[in-house]
């Protein structure tokens, strides 16, 4: 929520984010103007990608679907505009661009990857998609700009490392997620174990052989690999649990045990480690 | 966690329309301040907090917007964070300016801005105009002239809004009606400048008018600042009346140590001391007519009132009276476990809520608080006068005893008997 | 708690009342130290007294009884000390000192009220109370130091406007109070209304005719005398709901609507407001 | 709301224990500073963090407080706060210092301090001692000495706590081959000093050895400053060795404008170059036995190998090399909307979360992050030497076929009726 920025910055404070008063000031203006001006149902900052030139400030928008949020950004944390919403395809082409953001939202990149095997079935993309690629010799290079490289490493970011703490949410019988209002935090035990941590994405594991489908529905992290992707750490003491991860790093979640106080803030270069498994001692 | 609290669509809620006002602050411009001077608001208020004192950071910086916002709508030659005044219903936050000269507002602007008041208390709304009551003989003294802007109680004009953002609105100028009659009375402000100021001895005015008599109270008697920051100009003449003074080039900041000592020799005030009469300028309340354009510059000495004087300018605090029985002022250092870096706080027990920190050549004054002037004992509003007698009681006239009704029928009796 | 200082103290910055970093940083330390080092369930700043040559920072711990709290000070937000609990008769002479507190806890305040009438019932009090009384003439004067007169205004401030939003705790069948789990916070429209807010003190009128005893059973603030002894403002909007005592000014309640943070701060100087009913328009 | 969560008695939790440590930094001292120069890391975070950088205003507090005590405990001449570097268990506070001089420690205390790794990579533990293995008949050339307490990568000591109010570590000095091995390894620190490094190249060192090389690397990369705030000594010899400077007297704070250029000339270099050797000042790595006290000034001009250079010190910063294709340093005011009292930012691509903040005439480096250089190409860890060949092929040695089993049979058959 916007109105638990300070609270919320105060967790990650310790993982070297801050902002300032002044990016601060301005958010708790620029949000609810934004979350008002479309009628959403609640909105938080998601975090900042670090460009060369300048930083971006990404904002999502909730509607009545928790896992499918509207997505801004902004320099100034003032003036917002909108991520379009892009392709898988775009995704994973954006998914293999080495090195930082300029800071440019128009800035073009290029991607060129090996195109798909003749007999595999036709992708089906929209026009507006295809005119994206450009197959040569078997490559396929797809042209996309800074900002649609910055949607699509925001769903990367969610889809890859966004957390929430276990009993936090259920899952309706209509198959909507929601709040779970009984939820009262972690005790202080479970919020040492990474077992007590889920990925807040549809869940990939569709065959999931839980007990309570209304409560185990999310892919635990335990599942990840490499299996030290994260890195877990109490501060101060056990009064707050600070998750960060390892493959995003810059992606920092926080929980207060025995509290409803958890959220995630990511602040980074927007580039994902794919050294990991050489990095862990 | 934005995603804990996701039930209800909102709807177009009281803070959606107050963060539409905010945004207008992060709206980005060209700087061009030239000789403006704007105090840095968010500065002082962070040598404030590091104190434990003052605002939150986003209030401060949002203040220092909307004070650079007011500097570039109005013609000012300097503007600063005066303080926060908190009402029953909402609060002021206040900026002290002064105008370019020439810029100042025209006498009609200002009587715009101004209720009616400058009778004698018919400021108090619904009250009149029940039935035609008998005329009273009373006849007011002729009100003591207002200083004029730029001078004595007006010397600063004040602009307040609700929250960073709302509109400034200028509050009026001060007469001294006001501020005697505003000593007399002890009143919360509700926050809304248009409201009626119910209170006797009724106010002349309303809360705009009360509200800037507090600040005008507040400002002669809190504005302090370490000695020698401010010298009187050399090319003014040096007698008893100077009003004016300027920053001091030369100044080499005093050390912690003199401004911590108990004596109070580091600190002056530097603003007028508000006289008994309601002015900074003691003016001879005789009824001639006063020129308006002259009546400050002219020592037209009729000697049929006696000259009230206060403490000069640039005085320092050690000759100021005790707050019931206790020292004016209170000192300490804003941090214990850092001293080096830290500022010296200088804080009036008089006005509780008004600061000032100083730090290297850095000082700054704030009030955050109700408006209300400290004292220890229970306030006993004044008694309501005596009420005048009918008529004259004489040979002409003389009350007496109506007649019980056994007299009546005893007269009417022997009337009849007669 | 001490986990919520921030939150809480973000809450009340508007209402003038903020601590410095260092204070914080203090108090971050001190008091989860004070907590354990006596097994306290939780512990809370609540709130500053500003005397004339310092400043007495109070912490109340808890034990069971959420009505029983220890209370302790400190001038530096590090060192802690004990205030003593003291009997009735001296808070009600506490009460009439007026003026400031000057900032040393051994200065002695002597208060002289008229003896109880002849017939009336014999206090019994305690020989270390009765030893603070003397009578002389039909007058009773009695000597108290300025740490018992501090113990005795936080217990004045919390009988007198100590406040809770509405359903916030519950009282068990046992007559112990706790706080309510269910409790989500009061709506925005609640959050405007006087009525919504509660005593939070052992219930004066015992007589209550509540439909719900669970959870009617604090004074509603509505019966405070004067009526307008509150002033109740929503900042930020509606984000916020700050409700302040006129009666001790200085006293700042805090609620965001639709959460569970909700607290109070005292900051002031310690004296009542005796003349609230010739202050008000 | 303290009272909305009591439910359960506490046991003694860690955090506890973390705050009774951090009580010990609340202690009130008689302040005694004389020389010592101990920077306000609190002051340096506020402009850090009013840019969007740095840490919580009360862990910079913290951490001022216990920079101050390191400087009590210790006989230093300086201190700074370096940084924060994250591990996956624990994070390390990072103070850098300068011991006064004569008290360094001796050569003793040092080793003692630093784990066995002056030999070539037997600091990975658990690994030997399985069987007796054929010897290798490798012998590694001889390792370049270390730069001592003072000089070069060793200019500066540092002290290394897991949070504010944990007892401080003096980290060992670097060595070269550290320095070396570190470039080759892209790996996360633990938080634990004592932990074994496993990597390829194998590390000579543990832990302390490697935070101490990254250390080392960051600082020679980023520690920069507004040009001419040092100046090199008038009374020095003025070649091209030159490795000190002190702060001009006179520096004129650089305009905003000019430390905004991107040509980044209004910035400067201040720690010495790591040359690829490992050391900032080149050695000759002759095999001749060096003395430890002589190596810095005397230019033995061996001349076996071709001696290295860097860019001196106090070099601009626009002859940094390009980060992977992108400019190594990013500019910009810490404020937009507030830009006269903004302070100018710089940060390095290269070991991003290193940044720098200069305002009128202070500034101020600080490291936050995991300690990772930046690469945008996949790393691959250097390749394990090809295996050594069995024996020399020869004359006497030559390489068959195994005879198949129908050939031992012919042969076998032969044998017999031969």
């Amino acid at each position: 929520d916007a109105r638990m920025l300070t609270t919320g910055l105060d967790c990650v404070a310790g993982s070297g984010i801050v902002l300032s008063a002044e990016q601060r000031a301005a958010l708790q203006s620029s949000l609810p103007t934004l979350q008002a001006s479309q009628r959403f149902r609640a909105i938080k900052l998601w975090g900042r990608i670090v460009a060369l030139s300048t930083e971006y400030f990404i904002a999502q928008a909730y509607g009545s679907d928790l896992l499918d949020p509207t997505v801004f950004y902004s320099s100034d944390c003032s003036v917002w505009a909108q991520l379009p919403r892009v392709h898988p395809v775009i995704v994973e082409a954006a998914s293999k661009i080495a090195g930082r953001f300029q800071g440019d939202p128009a800035h073009e990149y290029s991607v060129t990857q090996p195109a798909p095997a003749a007999d595999a079935p036709p992708l089906n993309l929209p026009d507006e998609v295809a005119a994206l690629r450009k197959t040569v010799d078997n490559m396929v290079t797809t042209t996309l700009t800074e900002e649609m490289r910055l949607a699509a490493t925001v769903s990367l970011v969610d889809f890859e490392v966004a957390v929430v703490p276990y009993r936090a949410f259920r899952r309706n019988p209509d198959g909507t997620i929601q709040a779970c209002k009984s939820f009262e935090g972690l005790t202080p035990l479970e919020a040492t174990k990474l077992s007590s941590f889920y990925h807040f994405r549809r869940p990939t594991n569709s065959a999931s052989e839980s007990k309570n489908p209304a409560i185990d529905f999310l892919d635990p992290i335990t599942n990840d690999l490499p299996k030290t992707s994260w890195s877990l750490q109490a501060e101060r003491g056990s009064e707050l649990s600070v998750l960060r991860s390892l493959l995003w790093p810059g992606y920092v979640f926080y929980h207060v045990p025995e509290s409803r106080i958890f959220g995630s803030f990511y602040s980074g270069l927007g580039t994902r480690n794919n050294d990991l498994v050489f990095m862990l001692p | 966690d934005a995603t804990a609290s996701l039930t209800d669509v909102p709807e177009a809620s009281t803070h959606v329309r107050l963060a539409t006002d905010e945004v207008v602050l992060f709206a980005r411009e060209e700087e061009d301040e030239d000789s403006l001077v704007v105090e840095n608001a968010a500065e002082s208020l962070d040598q404030f907090r590091a104190a434990g004192l003052g605002l939150g950071q986003e209030e401060s910086f949002r203040i220092l917007l909307a004070i650079k916002n007011l500097a570039k709508a109005k013609p000012l030659r300097s503007v600063r964070f005066w303080g926060k005044i908190l009402g029953l219903e909402g609060n002021y936050i206040v900026a002290e300016a002064e105008y370019r000269e020439g810029d100042e507002p025209q006498e009609e602007e200002e009587a715009e801005a101004e209720p009616e008041m400058e009778g004698d208390g018919d400021g108090e709304e619904g009250v009149t105009n029940e039935a035609p009551l008998p005329k009273s003989s009373y006849k007011a003294a002729p009100p003591i002239p207002r200083e004029n802007v730029g001078a004595g109680a007006n010397k600063k004009v004040y602009f307040v809004c609700a929250y960073p953002g709302a509109e400034w609105i200028a509050l009026p100028l001060v007469t001294p009606e006001q501020i005697i009659c505003a000593r007399g009375i002890r009143q919360f402000l509700t926050g809304r400048l248009d409201a009626a100021v119910t209170s006797f001895p009724p106010f002349p005015g309303n809360e705009a008018n009360l509200l800037r008599a507090q600040i005008a109270r507040i400002t002669a008697s809190t504005t302090v600042s370490p000695q020698g920051y401010y010298t009187f100009d050399e090319d003014d003449d040096g007698d008893e009346g100077r009003d004016s003074f300027v920053v001091d080039e030369e100044y080499e900041p005093r050390s912690k140590a003199e401004l911590l000592d108990p004596a109070l020799t580091g600190w002056v005030h530097h603003s007028l001391f508000l006289l008994p009469q309601g002015r900074c300028k003691w003016i001879n309340p005789s009824p001639k007519e006063y020129n308006d354009e002259e009546d400050e510059d002219e020592d037209e000495e009729d000697e049929q009132a006696e000259a009230e004087t206060g403490p000069p300018l640039l005085q320092p605090l050690q000759n100021d009276e005790d707050v019931d029985g206790n020292m004016a002022w209170s000192l300490r250092l804003s941090s214990q476990l850092n001293p080096t870096s830290a500022s010296v706080i200088i804080s009036s027990n008089r006005w509780p809520g008004a600061h000032t920190y100083a730090q290297g050549a850095k000082f700054a004054n704030v009030y955050i608080g109700w408006g209300i002037k400290y004292s220890s004992t229970t306030y006993s509003p004044e008694l309501p006068p005596m009420p005048a007698e009918e008529y004259p009681v004489g040979v002409d006239i003389s009350e007496e005893t109506d007649p019980t009704r056994a007299e009546e029928e005893a007269f009417a009796a022997a009337q009849t008997t007669a």
